[in-house]
Order: structure tokens, then C-alpha cells, then sequence
């Protein structure tokens, strides 16, 4: 028989498909894939060392280089860790509305740039990620409008909210919920019938139940497995409890079916977003002595549902207003864990389709 | 508006007839030749500019963004811009390269996408010569293209490069195939294949609607056979980042960017020619019904860049070898009757059938579809277990 | 049918360059809309671009520009005690400070401000430092054009960080 | 089924594994001093926690702590298990067998803190490069930066076969 050897290629790290600074060590035969080794640290600034060394309000700015897509997700599930930790009591109702206002802005900027992205990666020429990013830039400019920046917004912090909205805050995030159905059924008709789409996503990726949950995998790639596991109703915090919305599973266990839980999300947000924009009391927004933060001995670990899965924060505190042990549970790095997986089998073409369906941020898998 | 119509036809006339005055007759052939020759290349070089700039302009639009307006007014001076940035930039020739296959792939791939020009006729006497094989010939000569790819592919001497025209020899290939079948369907109604011929010999309604599935063979055929859009694999591939083209540069990238879009033009030219009815149109004169069609055709070509993801390799043949080709046999068969038939109704027998054709066709990709074998994309490989 | 859901992503992007072009029409004479505006506006339809030199954004009002000292707005006189909270409060540690005694007793002004320096280009725009002042000294501009060709240039000194007579 | 009483079936099931419940802590939390694996096993098993939510290594000064979170999908709250040990002989066994989950984060807790684990499958390091002198989060680790001279310096084996196109 005609004797082959198999062709090993190198992609990334600098490489338009690969959302960042991630590097993978490719092993062909022919153009169907055998062996996929990844490699990360490229973006590894030590931000578990760096943390070390601050006090637990100077660690809040870091918590939104971590996951830059959706900043505010990270200052959520930090405030939570700290807050678990100093045993602070419960917030404000106000500053409770307003932080799950802000997670699930973030959710819904954060699978725009997904979905987005992933059509990119299809070759759809630009115009998708336009739509997509036009409004992200919406949702983007409600962040700047309360909190002073786009992206690295600091906004939510241990003991409550950085400071109250503005009075035009609330009347744009109800232009924006009025609008945002309509773009989510646009984008649906755009792309989900869309033959090629299905043609390039259906089968590709495909990742059983049992093998992602063994994997550590969360999040909509999780969720489109067909396991309903969301940490917003496995174990509520902040007010998720008393809003209903249900937790949307998809059974095609591929790429296509990521694409579809994540428009699914999108509409659940716009939803939550409705009943807390509804429920919104007055009143306070930070709770009382929150200026020196200083935890008694102990540790504590605290998780969110993430856009992009569990995001975990686990805080050892030795007593100083320094935390002794610093650590983030990444998901983009637990959801890289299944990428090999996914991709052996495949041709080159659907290895970046599968990174795309994954969503990763370099930020929060180098830390 | 008589004289608007043949405005060129007069314009020969009367240069011709100037030139008699001191040129012998061969002479005078000679120099219409080659007035006819330098027009028609400034016509299309100045096209093909601005074919960059209106699809810029377009698939701005498409994606809510104004498209280049910055140099000149409305950005018209853009192409230009383009051009000078082309010829500036320095024309690096890699170490490895294979040097004679290297030079000439540019050259072999903008010589017969212009040479294909001799036989278009963009109105009643608009035609450089009126051979009584021209679609035979502009099908030949556009596969020339093909053997370009692959030189400029394997002259690189690159990996990448390699197999970005390996893929596009392939998809040329399995392209033409279909097309040859579509265009032989209008052969069928017109019985030449000189274009002027077909043109004049269709009937008062443009064969796009006796002819659908003809009309659509051909539409996907040409937009693969340019590399554009949902098949544009070979050269802008988003896993491999390399094409036939990575390692040219300056005038060299400039020839193979102008062979695209002149093939695109010329694609376009072939569908309006034969599916809708050429230059025939009430009131405007002949060759700007004929633009007007063309660039109908284009948009619909930038239309479908902006909008739709790319198609996997595989995906690619597949449509090509299993679906276009025997769609477009069935529709020859098919048409050939229609056509023998004499039916009375003008084009309603033909757009019946072919709606009956598509039907079937439709039950059938569904059926094979629901088939295991084809469900799953991943087939079985010896893994290497982690 | 087969092609439907080809042909309905069709009916959307042409939807958009028709949007684009009615909103030329509306918008017809002028080519930079002039008035900056706040935000962009969700229910707007048309092209999106914000066509940067000539038009531009307005910055809302919590807009981390750049860092900006504050005067009184009655004596004129820049608020700054030199109590280094911001100096602490920054979790870069971009921010220098460093004061003396102020030599005439009885002036109000207790501590003079000798050296004010804000590395703009290690900052990360958190705000921590105007949160933690407590005399409502530091403040944040709305400029945003703070690029310089070089990174010396980045490190403010107190003049230029003085907020403009009568601004 | 709350977590203590999984944990006391968990004792009497295997005695040798010696589990004991850590006090004050925020969440149910377990120091197993006993054989690691085998509790691991048996709570995957019976207990039902198929998720490893997170692996963090702590360098706790005298000596090393590794911290594992357990859930369930089924519902379930957290359930801490903690290894301890000194840092002469800072290894634990592996639990990629029970939880592939593991891979990746236990390979970072040896990349950054040093603990080296029994038999997994790759221990290479993750985020630094392979020559990295010693370990950052120690507490010991003075804060160096590198440059990139240095860095090439101290880099021992390119480990990436690197493509040969």
C-alpha cells in the first residue's frame, strides 16, 4: 500500500482564526486531522502572582483583563468569592438588580461576538460580525454610560456596585430590550436555516453527554451536549432565584447546536433582563463599611454562569488585607480541555470551526 | 434614436470608410482590428477598476458601512489609488521558487481571460469577430486559467500554496462540467453557437424562463468558476491562510487580481448573453441593456460574498459532481424534448417542467441526506488513542 | 424548500443596503452628520459608521478620559493636599506624588504639591484613584486623544494634568 | 443527601482512606489523608460527583495543600476534598483516570506551584516554557522579569516538534 507519513503543521499563535493568542500543533493525514496538541502561556501575565500582592479592591480592575469579552461576568463572580469570604451580609436589593442587569448585558455582548467570530471563521465575508458588533456596540456603550469604560468597566465590586446608574441609563436599556428581539430574530433568519451554515456545522464537533461532563466542560458547550447544568439554577446566587427563565438544551451535541443554545441565551437574557428592569427597588447601592476590606482567615470559592461557562473564583485569606491565594477556574481553559476531542477525525477546515463553537478568550485561559 | 441604437456600427462605418480613403483594403482591416483591440482592452482594464471599487461599495453597504469614499469624491479615484499601490509595491520572488513556471503562471492566467473578449458581442455589431464557434471557444479558453492556477500554485514552491491550487484546479474542473450542460441547453433552443446567433435566435422572452434550472446551473457554475463567494476556497482560505497567489507580489498579484475579476465579468456576460436575452430590450439602446444585465449579474455575485460562509472541500465537489452535473443532464434531456415538442405557450412548458425536475431533485437530496453514511462527517480513522 | 434558507439570508443583507441608502436620502445634503451625538441609537437603521475626524462621538459624562486636577472653582487654585490616598489606592502604582510644608502659616493651603506625576501609559483607567480621593481633586476629562510618539511623552507631569483656566 | 452523610458512608465504605471534616470551612470540606485515588474513585462512583469543577495547588509556607471542588449535575452542592503534604515530597496521585477535568488544571498546579502528580498522562508544563528556573506562585519565588535573551537562555528543550514546512 502506498506508503504516507503524516504532515504536522503549526497553527497560530498568530493566526486569524484562533481568537488570540493560541497555539496548536496540528498532525494531518492528508487534510483529516490525527493529532492535535494545544499550547498556551502566550498571554500569561501572572495575574494569580500580581493579586498576591494587592489589596482585595485593587485586585477588582485585574478581575476584567481576565475574560475581556464579558468584563463585568468576571467582577461578578470575584465580588462573590470576596463577599463569601468576609462573610459580608446580604446586599442591597438595588445593587443585586443592578448586577444581574449587568451579567446578562454582558451575556448577550458576549455571544454576539461569538456567533459573530464563528461565521467569520466560516468565511462569511465581515458582514455577520458587523451586524453582531453594531449591536454589542449598543450594549457597550450602556457599560461606558454607568461605569465610565467599554470593556474594563470595574463596576461591580465586593459589598455592592461602584456607584448608581445614571438617570438615562434605564431608558436606554429599554430602547435596547425593544430593539433586541427584533436583531436576534434577524440574525436567526440570516444564518440558521442558511443550507452552507448547517452543511459546514451539523456533525462537526460532536462531544457526548458523559465525555463533557468528564471533561469539565460548561457553559452552552455543555448545555448543547443536552446535560441542562447552569449554575444559575444549580445553585443561584444574587437574585437569579426569584427571576424565572429556563435553561436552554439543545441534543445535537455539535457545533450547530451551539449556535442554536447560544441564541436561545440571548433570548433568555432579554427575558431576565425584562423582570429585573421590572423589579428594580430603590435605594442603597453599596452596603455599609465596605472600604477596608479585610477578611478573617479562610478560604472560599465562588462560581457564576459565566457567557462562556462556570467561572470559579477560589480566595485563601490569611487574615491581611492581601489575599494569600488567588485562583480563577477558567472555562475557556476547561473547555479547551475537549478540543482535541472533538477535532480528531475532522478535516483542517472544521478545526477552526469547533475552536470557534468553543468561545475561548486567551485572557482567561493564560491568566 | 435610430442612430443612438448602432452607434458603434456607425462609428466603424465611418472610420473604415476615412481610412479607405489612403489605406489599401487589407490595411484598413488591419487598423479596425486593431482600433477594435485597443478599445476593448481600455474598456475592460477601466471596468475592472472599477468592478474592485463597486463591489468595496457593496459589500459595505451590505454590512452598514459606507464603502470607500475617502480618496476623491465618492471614492472614485479609489481604484486608482489601488492600481498605483499594486505596480509601486516590489515584486519579491521567494528562494524556492520554480523559476520559469513562477513567471509565466501570471501571464498564462490574464492572457485568455482577455482573449475569451474576441467573441463577446456587447451589441448588434459590437462584436470583434462573429465566429460560428464562439461559445466553444470562450469554454475552451477559460480552462486555460485552470493549468495557470496550478503552475502558480507549484512555481511557489510553497506548501500552502500547493495545496491551494491543487483545490482550485479541482473546483474548476468539476465546474465546467455542469456549465457546459447548462449552455448547451440554450444551444438546444437557438441551434448556434455563435452568439450573435444565439442572441438574436432566442425568442422575445429571455430563456431564463423556459430555462430555470439552466439559468441556475449556470449562476452557481460561473461564481465557481471565478472563485468567488461561497466557493472562493483555494485562495482566501481562512485554516490554511495561503492561496495559489501567496507568494506574489506588485504587478504580479495585480495580474492575478485582474484575471479574477475579468473572469467574473466574463461570467457574468455568458449568463446575460444566453439566459436573458443579450442586448435585446424595449427602449434603450442595445449595449446598455446588454451593461445593465451584466451588472444585474455582478451585484448578485458581490450580493452572495457578503452574505453566505464558505464551503468545505468536500462539500464543494459533492454539490458539483452530485447534484449540478445530473441536474444538468436531466435538464438537456429534458429541454431537448420541450423543445422538439413545438408546444404552444411560449416559455410556461419549459418553467413547468423544470419546476417538476427541481421538485424531484429536492425529494431525492432529502432522501440521501437522512441516509447514516452521509449524516455523520466524521468517518471511521485509525486514531492514535490519548 | 432547498434554497429557502439561502434566500432568506439573501432578504436581509438587501435589506441593509436598502437601509443605507434610504438613510442617505433622509440625510441627503450633508455628508458628516455635524452635532456630536451621545451613544448611537438603537432604533436608527442605515450605515453605522462613525466617519471619525470629521464626526464625532460625544463622551458620556463618566467617560474615563484622561486624569484631570481640579480647581477651586473660587480662588482658582488646584485642590491637591498631597495626602498621597491616590498614590495608594492605584493598583499599578502609577501615580508619584510628593509635597512639603507650606512656608506662609496662615494661608489655608497647608501642604504645597512639588511633584504630580500620572504614567498614562501603564494606567488602567480603573478610577480607583479619583474614587479614593478625598478633597475631589482628581477627576476624569473627557478627552480621549492621548496617543504620542513617545513613552516619555505618556508621563503627565502636574502642569499638564492642571485642569485649563477657566475650562 | 448532603454532603456529610455522603462522606460518612464514604468512611465506613474505605477506612483507610482516613477522611476527615475540616471545621469553619464555607463549604462541606474533607482532608484526605489516606489514599487519594481510591476516595476519588468511590465518589465518582457512589457519590455521584461526576463534575471536577477546579484543581488548585497552595503553598501553604511549611507545607503544600491541593484542593479539589466536586459537584453534581444532577444537583448537588460543593463537596471540598483537600490533600496535604510537605514540600520534600510534593506529589499527589493523578485523578485524570477518574476525572479527565483534571488534566489540564493539575498540570498548571504543577507548572506554577511545583506539586508534581503520580501518573498523568502528560506532565509537561502548561503556561510557562519548559527551563522555566523554578516556580512563580511559591512563596519563595521572588518577582523576576525576563528578558527575552534570558529566556531563550533558559529554554532546554524545544518539546513542540516544530513543523518542518
Amino acid at each position: 500500500m502506498l506508503r504516507t507519513e503524516t504532515l504536522s503543521i503549526n497553527m497560530g499563535p498568530q493566526h486569524p482564526s484562533t481568537h488570540g493568542v493560541f497555539r496548536m500543533v496540528l498532525t494531518l493525514d492528508g487534510e483529516r486531522v490525527v493529532d492535535l496538541v494545544p499550547h498556551f502561556g502566550y498571554l500569561h501575565r501572572g495575574i494569580e502572582k500580581l493579586a498576591e500582592g494587592r489589596t482585595y479592591l485593587q485586585n477588582v480592575p485585574f478581575t476584567d483583563r481576565l475574560d475581556y469579552i464579558s468584563g463585568m461576568s468576571n467582577n461578578l463572580a470575584y465580588a462573590l468569592a470576596v463577599e463569601k469570604l468576609a462573610g459580608m451580609g446580604p446586599m442591597p436589593e438595588r445593587a443585586e438588580y443592578l448586577r444581574v442587569i449587568m451579567a446578562e448585558l454582558t451575556r448577550l455582548a458576549n455571544h454576539c461576538v461569538a456567533i459573530g467570530f464563528l461565521l467569520n471563521d466560516l468565511g462569511a465575508f465581515f458582514t455577520p460580525v458587523l451586524y453582531c458588533l453594531r449591536q454589542r456596540e449598543y450594549i457597550v456603550d450602556l457599560f461606558e454610560m454607568a461605569s465610565g469604560s467599554r470593556m474594563t468597566p470595574s463596576y461591580i465590586r465586593p459589598g455592592g456596585v461602584a456607584g448608581d446608574v445614571p438617570p438615562e441609563f434605564l431608558p436606554a436599556v429599554r430602547k435596547l430590550l425593544a430593539q433586541m428581539p427584533s436583531f436576534i430574530d434577524q440574525l436567526d433568519q440570516l444564518l440558521t436555516g442558511n443550507e452552507i451554515l448547517m452543511a459546514r456545522m451539523q456533525g462537526v464537533g460532536v462531544l457526548p453527554p458523559e465525555r463533557a461532563v468528564a471533561l469539565g466542560v460548561t457553559g452552552p458547550l455543555l448545555r448543547a451536549s443536552g446535560v441542562p447544568y447552569d449554575v444559575r439554577t444549580a445553585e443561584p446566587y444574587s437574585v437569579y432565584g426569584q427571576l424565572d427563565f429556563d435553561v436552554v438544551t439543545e441534543q445535537g451535541q455539535d457545533a450547530y447546536a451551539r449556535y442554536l443554545v447560544r441564541i436561545g441565551e440571548m433570548r433568555q437574557s432579554v427575558r431576565i433582563l425584562e423582570q429585573a428592569l421590572a423589579r428594580l427597588p430603590e435605594g442603597p447601592v453599596m452596603a455599609e463599611g465596605v472600604k477596608r476590606i479585610r477578611p478573617p482567615a479562610g478560604e472560599a470559592y465562588a462560581r457564576i454562569e459565566a457567557p462562556k461557562g462556570e467561572l470559579g473564583f477560589y480566595l485563601v485569606s490569611d487574615g491581611t488585607p492581601n489575599p494569600y491565594r488567588y485562583h480563577i477556574r477558567a472555562t475557556s481553559l476547561a473547555n479547551l480541555g475537549a478540543l482535541r476531542d472533538m477535532c480528531i477525525g475532522h478535516l483542517v477546515a472544521d478545526v477552526v470551526i469547533i475552536l470557534g463553537s468553543i468561545d475561548i478568550t486567551l485572557g482567561e485561559v493564560d491568566r | 434614436m435610430p442612430f443612438l441604437n448602432n452607434l458603434f456600427g456607425n462609428l466603424q462605418d465611418l472610420i473604415s470608410s476615412w481610412l479607405a480613403g489612403f489605406l489599401p483594403q487589407w490595411g484598413v482591416d488591419l487598423a479596425m482590428m486593431a482600433i477594435t483591440t485597443v478599445a476593448l482592452l481600455a474598456f475592460l482594464v477601466v471596468v475592472v477598476m472599477y468592478l474592485t471599487y463597486l463591489e468595496r461599495k457593496v459589500l459595505g453597504r451590505i454590512a452598514d458601512r459606507p464603502g470607500p469614499n475617502r480618496v476623491g469624491p465618492l471614492g472614485l479615484f479609489q481604484p486608482f489609488a489601488d492600481v498605483l499601490k499594486l505596480i509601486i509595491k516590489e515584486a519579491t520572488t521567494p528562494q524556492g521558487v520554480d523559476y520559469p513556471t513562477y513567471i509565466l503562471a501570471p501571464i498564462l492566467i490574464v492572457a485568455p481571460a482577455l482573449l475569451v473578449y474576441a467573441v463577446i458581442p456587447f451589441g448588434p455589431r459590437m462584436v470583434p469577430t462573429d465566429i460560428n464557434v464562439a461559445l466553444l471557444f470562450v469554454v475552451a479558453i477559460s480552462s486555460v486559467a485552470t493549468l495557470a492556477l496550478l503552475m502558480g500554485g507549484w512555481g511557489s514552491g510553497n506548501k500552502y500554496s500547493l495545496l491551494g491550487g491543487m483545490r482550485a484546479v479541482a473546483q474548476m474542473i468539476s465546474y465546467e462540467l455542469p456549465l457546459a450542460f447548462a449552455f448547451l441547453g440554450v444551444v438546444l433552443v437557438t441551434g448556434s453557437l455563435s452568439l450573435v446567433k444565439i442572441v438574436e435566435g432566442q425568442p422575445g422572452y429571455p430563456l431564463a424562463l423556459a430555462q430555470p434550472i439552466g439559468f441556475l446551473i449556470a449562476l452557481i457554475c460561473v461564481v465557481a468558476e471565478s472563485n468567488r463567494a461561497p466557493f472562493d476556497l483555494p485562495e482566501a482560505e481562512s485554516e490554511l491562510v495561503a492561496g495559489y497567489h501567496t507568494e506574489y507580489g506588485g504587478v504580479r498579484f495585480a495580474m492575478f487580481f485582474l484575471a479574477e475579476y475579468i473572469e467574473m465579468f466574463t461570467g457574468s456576460a455568458m449568463v446575460a448573453l444566453l439566459f436573458l436575452g443579450g442586448w435585446r430590450g424595449p427602449i434603450l439602446p442595445p449595449y446598455v441593456w446588454m451593461l445593465i444585465k451584466v451588472y444585474a449579474v455582478l451585484f448578485f455575485m458581490f450580493w452572495l460574498r457578503g452574505t453566505f460562509p464558505r464551503l468545505r472541500v468536500d462539500q464543494l465537489m459533492g454539490l458539483s459532481w452530485k447534484f449540478l452535473l445530473p441536474l444538468g443532464m436531466v435538464n438537456v434531456i429534458v429541454m431537448a424534448f420541450i423543445d422538439k415538442l413545438h408546444l404552444p405557450g411560449g416559455f410556461l412548458p419549459g418553467l413547468a417542467a423544470s419546476i417538476v425536475i427541481l421538485a424531484v431533485a429536492g425529494g431525492v437530496v432529502r432522501i440521501g441526506r437522512r441516509s447514516p453514511a452521509v449524516r455523520t462527517a466524521r468517518p471511521g480513522l485509525r486514531v492514535k488513542e490519548a | 424548500m432547498l434554497g429557502t434558507g439561502l434566500l432568506k439570508g439573501l432578504a436581509v443583507t438587501f435589506r441593509h443596503v436598502v437601509a443605507t441608502y434610504v438613510k442617505d436620502l433622509k440625510s441627503f445634503p450633508r455628508r458628516y452628520r455635524k452635532e456630536p451625538v451621545a451613544g448611537q441609537d438603537p432604533s436608527l437603521r442605515g450605515f453605522f459608521t462613525v466617519q471619525y475626524p470629521e464626526e464625532r462621538l460625544r463622551m458620556f459624562a463618566r467617560f474615563h478620559g484622561c486624569l484631570l486636577q481640579a480647581r477651586d472653582p473660587e480662588t482658582g487654585d488646584y485642590k491637591c493636599t498631597a495626602c498621597r490616598a491616590c498614590e495608594r489606592a492605584c493598583p499599578h502604582g502609577v501615580i508619584v506624588v510628593e509635597g512639603e510644608r507650606n512656608p506662609d502659616r496662615e494661608s489655608k493651603k497647608k501642604m504645597l504639591v512639588t511633584k504630580f506625576t500620572w504614567d498614562a501609559g501603564r494606567c488602567l483607567f480603573c478610577g480607583l484613584c479619583v474614587e479614593a480621593c478625598n478633597f475631589d481633586a482628581l477627576r476624569w476629562s473627557q478627552d480621549y486623544e492621548l496617543a504620542s510618539y513617545d513613552r516619555d511623552a505618556l508621563v503627565y507631569d502636574f502642569e499638564r494634568l492642571l485642569e485649563k483656566r477657566g475650562a | 443527601m448532603s454532603e456529610s452523610d455522603t462522606i460518612s458512608r464514604l468512611q465506613a465504605a474505605l477506612p483507610d482512606a482516613r477522611v476527615q471534616p475540616v471545621e469553619g470551612a464555607k463549604d462541606p470540606t474533607f482532608l484526605v489523608e489516606g489514599d487519594l485515588l481510591q476516595a476519588a474513585a468511590w465518589l465518582r462512583a457512589e457519590g455521584g460527583y461526576d463534575f471536577l469543577s477546579s484543581v488548585t495547588g497552595v503553598d501553604r509556607g511549611d507545607h503544600f495543600e491541593v484542593v479539589y471542588h466536586l459537584y453534581r449535575t444532577q444537583g448537588g452542592g460543593p463537596l471540598v476534598l483537600k490533600v496535604a503534604g510537605p514540600w520534600e515530597k510534593a506529589e499527589v496521585p493523578s485523578l485524570v483516570g477518574v476525572w479527565p477535568a483534571a488534566e489540564l488544571q493539575e498540570r498548571e498546579a504543577y507548572d506554577l506551584l511545583g506539586i508534581t502528580f503520580l501518573g498523568h498522562p502528560d506532565p509537561r508544563r502548561i503556561l510557562l516554557w519548559e527551563g522555566f528556573p523554578g516556580h512563580p506562585l511559591r512563596r519563595s519565588f521572588e518577582n523576576k522579569t525576563f528578558a527575552h535573551a534570558e529566556m531563550r537562555a533558559t529554554m532546554t528543550s524545544d518539546e513542540v516538534p516544530h513543523a518542518e514546512n
